[in-house]
């Protein structure tokens, strides 16, 4: 204590966040601010960033308690885009339970829902245009699913078998899928941010009218590849969606770890002057209309704009998570934003569109898809049951063309294989 | 003496230092209440508390950089990078301040940080769970790295690791966490129920850094790896019946020469086997060394068994593998004359 | 085009920033907003962050036009300490001419000038304990003169020789002092700042006392290293101060490629929940009554400030760059905040404490202890001619004990020197 | 036929590339309107805008992530690192992403991104300006390396490289931009002008990747080197009147191993000389390579001249650099018998 400055001071202490629950406790959200549906002012998509920064610490939603769509958010779709949601948000969900179930069978090694968060995918990828090019993390299923890519073309990557067009060198779900205006998925956090706006530079600097969104989980926000993005999105303007699905965990940690406890992530935009608005996830309606708000800002040259979700991860992390050993099981049944599916499904019913009866029948219809496209997709096998790729496919792709090197070690292989008598 | 796997074995090389010196302290992605993924650091943050053993953010360069200061201003940490595969948004933090510091300051402050992170394939973890990045670490002057391959060693070159006041990558081999690997994918998995190797003392004790373990005294031909790979090569020579000298190198830098040249000398033969991809991994450094410093006393060439020069294939990770297989056919080459 | 949501859209455009002025250029800063110096209100430094975001987009200012202190900022400074201030602002410029003289004398390899932001180290440094640990980047020689660090052992670093106490491994002006609470400066940008997150971390663990500050660049923001160690300093409340000198250059690339167009670098406190403060950097007294608060903040466990230091790089980025290949030379004549030696000196001479006799005496005398310094350093030799650390040195400290590669590689050089016959 | 320095060259080949292919962008810092530190995009953003010429923001993470990202729209973008030695914040994009992309999508994106950066010492810049790291890269599986020695060499490898559809890092060694270096950093210095890999056509040509040059034929021992060490090599074994046959290998990755084995098997023996610190460097790989494939054809053991495994000193750099000296003591050894 060599200085007057602080001899009167107490010690200092470290700040650890914790979650307000863990398992066993009674939970309570009542300390989650949920403004009512339709509060949020909609500025002019040509309006500058610096003008609504009260966006990023409110909560845009449109669907109320009562399952009608209000105030200035409301996208106003037609019944059948409605629909059409709601299908695919259902189809994702059955797809999901489907395929972690094939996992806990051995059918593959790995899998990982979007229970809860499908409105975040699904509802995007119908306010995007159809050759928008998505950088997805992960858990955006839905987005693939939302633009018509077949299921067992999925299924067939899932179980690294025959049928997989990216010949088993993925783990399950790292889809990639160009004709779906899709990226090849990382297993790296957030490296899909800086590309997405690259991809988006290239577009503006070529004067194509395309634009770039991208997905991240709250806890990958902290990535240096987060900054970069945002860096390099506001310095050239590019026409990108910055995407980030605040779904409360990540693996077990609690937002906390990314810096919640102290503003939204929605604010991170405003450190970079850019666009930044915080959606209640879990609303389809308010999901697409603040994609379809941003995407014209970018298709106008107002440049990035970052969206915060807001939602709750409903099931583990992936196929190797147990959530129970770190939270409180109540959490998803007292999540106060409910669930999109059942508020899509409200809504319609609400305004006459829909019924209980056509969304059972729906729901089987999925069901049965789903089913469908798993046994066509078993037809080419599942993991480690023989019916992969050419051995030799392993070699392929490392570059263009295969250097002597790789040509050798295939060779190798081959010989192995012989002198093993397999 | 306890029983333990090396995952427990891991954990109880950071109970016994931290409560040994208070000035080490654990931290990583999911380390704290969850304690990690792989469970290595499971029940340490109810014993330390939250200042000593805590969750972070999802920034490797933040681990890094921040453990960095830490260790700068006397702490001792030891930060979990939770698959090898993630390390690589931390290198500049590793090989520019870490491995630097020390020198660049003329120890004004050092690193003295033990990154633990499990590392290797062998799981159906695909390309960003199963790499093996050790060889651009071991180029880095500055730098050292262990990798143990049994719970004893584990925990024993843990603590030296932590008691080091250098910055140690201390890579785990996953697949050997539950159990001694045979290289067999379609055989039952082993435990460490019966190996030695699995006898641990529950408390204090070192394995120093820089010193081999000679796994398997044998004539024909000396056999260097490390991790996972010890295991496999001994299954297999034993299947073989090879009378190999399987030296485990247990630390990369720096290397017990003396053991890799006296064993060399012996046999007049060397193999090297690891996972990692083949071109400008380790085993190349390892075949230069024994080329320049065991030329003349070397019956055949330098064998070189590896993982191949490709990402790590999901599906078909048993063809990348540099299982029994591999291993014979390269045994077969170099025994030959 | 596939899609109707963007037919009738314009193209796409790239927008590149371009700085208002290039070489040959009038420079008119008529657009830089310089609010009047008192305006900007002081909040008690227990209040949240997020209840003074309008200092973010300031500017704190003390000294006004007339060299005189006003408005709550004043940090009320006795005279002595105000002289202190202008005389280590003087000597560390001083320092950098000579030493700037000295390369341009081959003398040594390399130097880099803090001409005009002197105020940014100085009177931080006269505003931290003596203890609190800094992190600086390679513009901040100010604190070691502020903290009377020897000169001429300073040089004996800037000239590799064999009285540098870091044996002529590192480039010029890449100190190291632990004694004077400076951390040892890495050539790469920005990795500093996690580690003086880390420092104030352990600090804060132990329940010390002592906070730690960082200083990077307005360029070096960009790096992922800074987002990493505002999330980490954010999330666990880190006693610590983030300085960014905002001399709105790096290198030859302005502002505007490190985000500056869209909003100012203060504001990135905002997305993170930090305090933020924009302070006038050429104004010491703003400096140090910012810095002072940011301290009392970080004292008291309310976590983190940055503090973004608007000034300019009245030299060129390093005595490798030639500055007039980029911009206006008029550029640093015309910046509205002037010069921060002159303001001081403006200030003491307006409140009767100094007069221009004085301040020509002390700019003199700090020349001469900078030539009796450079005298004293050369005696142990300058870079290139002989006098450097003796061979054996570069082998040691790679790691505390020498391993048997280095002493074989230390070995084989000696050999070689020998072989070579010298 | 004009005369250009490397830098001239190179600029030469970017210029080139931009007129036949609007694809071709130029971006890194201070790239844009001062054209480089070193000058090596000087005028090109004059000539083909800012839209494709540009600065950025200093985060080389960032650049390589957004030239992926624009590589996968269908550009081929050209981002320069200032410095080698400011290549790790960028690892994880190009190790885990521009190395994979083309594998782990099957090709439905690819990264045909050119990063070009000034590497090697010799030039007082310290530590951290004068780092040889392409040992990091070569072991990456799914990257390309490659490294001129001459302005010729520079401005056609330049173009092919970019014409090449994979990631390709293309190092420059900075210590021959203007002229090519004897070794004697206490002579004066030389410059291109009357060294015929100065001759430089002004338009389109290639020098195809993964092709060695024999910089000059030789009977006693082989010599692979590339970069900067090409010339401190000739130098040196002209001066020592030994007639070794130089091969200047040009690209590490994908490697001309026939021009190798064909020179090794004739010569019987084989130095190789980087810059880069020894353990780990590519130096190893090369090493191990010839031993494996021409071991029976060896009469010494394979010798490697580098670097000290120590980071780059300021003021003793020349005891660092292998020189002529450490060059001329292992042609005695090699040669010894
Ligand atoms: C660079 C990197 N570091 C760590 C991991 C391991 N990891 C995979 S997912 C995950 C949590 C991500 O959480 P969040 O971003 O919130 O996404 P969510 O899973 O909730 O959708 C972690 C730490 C990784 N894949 N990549
Ligand atoms: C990681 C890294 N990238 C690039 C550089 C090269 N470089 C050195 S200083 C500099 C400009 C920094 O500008 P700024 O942060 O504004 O600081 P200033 O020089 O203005 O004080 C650059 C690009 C570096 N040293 N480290
Ligand atoms: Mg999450
Ligand atoms: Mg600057």
């Amino acid at each position: 204590m060599t200085d007057a400055r602080r001899s009167n001071l107490p010690p200092l202490s470290l700040h650890v966040p914790e979650p307000r629950f863990r398992p066993g406790d009674e939970v309570d959200f009542g300390d989650i601010a949920v403004p009512p549906a339709g509060a949020a002012r909609r500025p002019d998509t040509a309006d500058p960033a610096s003008s609504f920064h009260e966006l990023a610490y409110s909560l845009v939603r449109v669907l109320d308690d009562e399952g009608r769509a209000v105030g200035p958010w409301d996208p106003r779709l037609s019944p059948d885009t409605l629909r059409a949601m709601l299908r695919d948000m259902a189809l994702t969900r059955a797809f999901d339970e489907r395929m972690f179930r094939a996992q806990r069978q051995g059918k593959t090694s790995f899998y990982m829902k979007s229970t809860g968060e499908e409105a975040v995918a699904v509802a995007a990828a119908h306010a995007l245009a159809s050759d928008d090019m998505c950088f997805p993390s992960y858990r955006q299923q839905g987005i693939l699913i939302a633009r018509g890519h077949p299921l067992a073309g999925l299924m067939n990557q899932i179980y690294s078998n025959k049928g997989d067009t990216l010949k088993g060198r993925q783990l399950p779900i790292m889809y990639s899928a160009r004709d779906y205006g899709f990226f090849s998925i990382s297993g790296n956090l957030t490296t899909q941010y800086p590309q997405a706006v690259g991809w988006a530079m290239a577009s503006a600097a070529k004067g194509d009218s395309r634009i770039a969104a991208t997905w991240c989980g709250e806890g990958s926000t902290a990535e240096g590849d987060f900054h970069s993005a945002l860096t390099f999105a506001t310095v050239y303007r590019a026409p990108v969606i910055f995407n980030v699905v605040n779904n409360q965990w990540a693996i077990s940690s609690f937002s906390g770890f990314a810096g919640a406890e102290a503003t939204t992530f929605a604010a991170r935009a405003i450190g970079y002057g850019i666009a930044g608005l915080r959606v209640d996830g879990n609303d389809p309606l308010a999901v697409h209309a603040a994609t379809q708000w941003a995407a014209e800002r970018a298709r106008t040259n107002q440049g990035p704009t970052l969206i915060e979700h807001f939602t709750y991860r409903a099931e583990g992390h992936s196929t190797s998570d147990d959530p129970s050993a770190y939270r409180s099981a109540q959490e998803y049944s007292h999540w106060p934003l409910g669930d999109p599916v059942v508020r899509l499904k409200q809504h319609l019913i609400a305004i006459g569109e829909w019924d209980a009866e056509r969304h059972a029948a729906m729901d089987l219809e999925c069901a049965e898809r789903v089913k469908a496209a798993q046994k066509e997709a078993e037809k080419n096998g599942i993991l480690g049951h023989g019916m992969h790729q050419p051995f030799e496919t392993m070699f392929e792709g490392v570059f263009e063309e295969m250097p002597w090197h790789l040509k050798e070690q295939c060779q190798q292989m081959i010989d192995e294989r012989k002198a093993a008598g397999i | 003496m306890a029983h333990m796997n090396m995952i427990q074995a891991i954990n109880s090389a950071m109970d016994v230092m931290m409560a040994r010196d208070p000035d080490v302290i654990v931290m990583g992605e999911d380390v704290g209440y969850f304690g990690g993924v792989f469970r290595a650091t499971a029940g340490l943050q109810a014993k330390y508390g939250k200042t000593r053993v805590f969750d972070t953010p999802i920034t490797e360069c933040g681990i890094i950089g921040v453990a960095v200061g830490m260790g700068a201003y006397g702490l001792r940490p030891v930060p979990e990078i939770q698959f090898a595969d993630y390390i690589y948004p931390a290198l500049d933090q590793l090989v520019s301040e870490a491995a630097r510091l020390r020198y660049r300051s003329n120890a004004d402050f050092i690193a003295p940080i033990t990154v633990r992170s499990p590392f290797g394939g062998g799981i159906f973890g695909g390309q960003t769970h199963s790499q093996s990045p050790e060889g651009i670490f071991t180029h880095v002057s500055g730098l050292k790295t262990v990798i143990p391959s049994t719970p004893y060693d584990a925990k024993g070159l843990l603590i030296a690791a932590i008691e080091d006041n250098d910055p140690v990558i201390f890579f785990e081999p996953k697949r050997i966490y539950n159990g001694p690997f045979h290289g067999h994918y379609d055989r039952p998995a082993r435990t460490w129920a019966d190996h030695p190797g699995a006898e641990v003392p529950e408390g204090y004790y070192k394995v120093p850094l820089g010193k081999a373990a000679v796994v398997r005294p044998g004539e024909a031909v000396t056999i260097l790896c490390y991790g996972t790979m010890v295991h496999v090569v001994a299954t297999t020579i034993e299947e073989l019946g090879v009378d190999a000298e399987i030296i485990d190198l247990r630390t990369l830098v720096p290397l017990d020469i003396e053991a890799i040249e006296e064993s060399v000398r012996k046999t007049g033969r060397c193999m090297i086997v690891h996972e990692a991809t083949r071109t400008g991994g380790f085993g190349a450094e390892l075949s230069a060394l024994v080329t320049e410093r065991c030329f003349y006393h070397l019956e055949a060439p330098v064998e070189r068994v590896t993982g191949f020069d490709t990402p790590y294939p999901h599906s078909l990770e048993w063809a990348y593998f540099p299982g029994p297989v591999r291993i014979g056919e390269a045994l077969k080459k170099i025994l030959k004359d």
